[in-house]
């Protein structure tokens, strides 16, 4: 457990303990009620273990989901101790809440006991001195290879790869229909007298649109809403209106 | 056998280019067919002696199963005044809990830190994976198969041990569990 | 004047941790604000005669932007044994990257290999069969019938594992973007 000193634009600064888990903030009520872990009085802690959680909500610290798994845990055993016990030999409801405070308090523990032998080790550098030109790097020894060593090396081969071989710009292409095509075609007749087929549709950004384009134009020949004019071949190919304008069904496409 | 002072700048020039410790064996090995065990011994009782003097920066350490060269701790101010910003991290207290864990209960998965601790500790990890004080050592043959974590030779070298047997017992802290809130 | 003897030290200490030429000027200044250049090079002259006795594998270098610690030319024949002997129980980058090819894309041939890493790969996969991590397991029916390899039962047992199965995916190991900040 450590302290956050919580700095407000207007008023003092507060300083609140933070907590690692709800156990941590547990084990602290614990100890500041005085009272032995063997007979911890559930319902004074659980309605203090929610007015911390209700403290830490206005504070706006993130309060993970295992706080308020462990309140709703905490309610249970307050109402099974509420009930009376029906035979001698039953569990004590908080049986299991004492066995994992102590479980974490040997793990705070062990914890410091890590910190002060680090403290210990604390300005003391490993000496490497070069050998001039090569200098061997990355090398892993074989007993430190272990899957995340592996998945590591996975990750930073496919990143170079990623990097050497860019995704080529894709464009989705365009949706086109015969119906609106045929419709775009007579507007642009009736605009034109003589409109360049050929031209359009090698000029379409892709092959899609120019068949549909070629599909519609054969589609208004058929229904004699055009003709069309080629004089050489592979020369341009115009489509003239001939004056009768079909009646086209509402496109439904968006 | 061999001249003792050669042996020993010969130790001391392996240390300090290995950057770990080294073990006594492979100081053997590198030193050629007719040095024994013995003689790297002495050679380095000698490199220790010769840092010793108060003119040298440098000690000789015995860690994690090998030998290794370090500056001394008395002159840390300087050496953390050079290195500026490259000083040494702190690890977190989740770090440390979680390395509590690994440590004193290995192999271990990440189901059972997360009971321990009574929070998510995936992300504390990972990080530890990625300073290699854990690693992955196969998996629990248990429901999903978690992965089994273990501290590394590094962890022993961070925390100056060595063998995980060096580890402080609680029952050294005198630790009685009864103790706890009184 | 400061302690010479003091300052020496902390030079030393200084230019072993360093890796690279330190400079007079940068020792100046780590050593504090009441040593000037003159002590700084009379400590280093101390350093520098505290490694010509023949027990000491380090000598002091004048190079190209100042002073750096190196192991002594004439003990090289023992760092390079041991160098070489060291990196047989080793794996470089390279071959780390080529074996998770092997584990995760097996069966794989050498083009594939190289076609990932960008580069050939075919002395990396030569090693890794002669360490055993990796076998030939038949050719690919495609043109030139490249072989095929895969990972070893060795390989199994040095990551800890009872089956390929148990390979953890990339995700698993919060190796992806995805996973990230999960």
């Amino acid at each position: 457990m450590g302290a956050v000193a919580l700095t407000e634009p207007q008023g003092p600064a507060v300083v609140l303990p933070v907590f690692q888990g709800p156990l941590d903030l547990l084990l602290y009520l614990v100890r500041e009620n005085r009272v032995s872990i063997w007979d911890i009085p559930v319902a004074t802690i659980c309605d203090q273990y929610q007015a911390w959680l209700r403290a830490m909500e206005q504070l706006d610290l993130a309060v993970a989901g295992e706080y308020l798994v462990c309140a709703a845990w905490l309610l249970a055993i307050k109402s099974r101790m509420l009930l009376p016990r029906r035979e001698k030999g039953e569990a004590d409801p908080r049986a299991e809440l004492v066995e994992r405070l102590l479980a974490y308090e040997r793990v705070k523990r062990q914890a410091a006991e890590l910190a002060g032998l680090l403290a210990l080790r604390e300005g003391v550098w490993p000496v490497q001195v070069s050998l001039g030109e090569e200098k061997s790097q990355g090398d892993v020894a074989l007993e430190d290879v272990d899957v995340a060593a592996l998945a590591r090396a996975m990750r930073e081969v496919m990143e170079h790869f990623r990097r050497e071989h860019p995704p080529g710009l894709v464009l989705p292409p365009m949706r086109h229909t015969v119906q609106e095509k045929m419709q775009e075609l007579l507007a642009f007749l009736t605009e034109e007298r003589s409109f360049p087929l050929l031209s359009h549709m090698l000029t379409r950004p892709d092959r899609l649109e120019a068949v549909t384009c070629f599909l519609a134009a054969l589609e208004l020949v058929w229904l004699r809403a055009a003709r069309v004019h080629q004089r050489l071949p592979f020369a341009e190919i115009y489509l003239t209106p001939t004056g009768y304008s079909p009646v086209l069904e509402a496109s439904t496409h968006a | 056998m061999p001249d003792l002072e050669l042996l020993a700048a010969a130790c001391e020039a392996i240390l300090a280019v290995a950057g770990e410790p080294v073990s006594e064996a492979a100081l053997v090995k590198a030193l050629g067919s007719d040095v024994t065990e013995a003689d790297v011994r002495e050679a380095l009782n000698l490199v220790q002696s010769r840092h010793e003097a108060a003119g040298s920066g440098l000690r000789l350490e015995k860690v994690a199963g090998g030998y290794r060269l370090t500056t001394k701790p008395e002159l840390s101010e300087f050496v953390a005044s050079f290195l500026g910003l490259r000083a040494q991290t702190r690890l977190s207290q989740a770090a440390l809990e979680t390395l509590a864990i690994v440590a004193y209960r290995q192999p271990v998965t990440l189901p059972e830190i997360n009971f321990l601790r009574g929070v998510n500790s995936s992300a504390v990890v990972r990080t530890l994976l990625e300073r290699k004080l854990i690693k992955v050592a196969g998996r629990k043959q248990v429901v999903g198969t978690p992965l089994l974590y273990r501290t590394t030779k590094e962890f022993l070298v961070l925390l100056g041990l060595q063998s995980l047997a060096e580890l402080p017992s609680l029952e050294e802290l005198g630790e009685t569990e009864a103790a706890v809130g009184s």
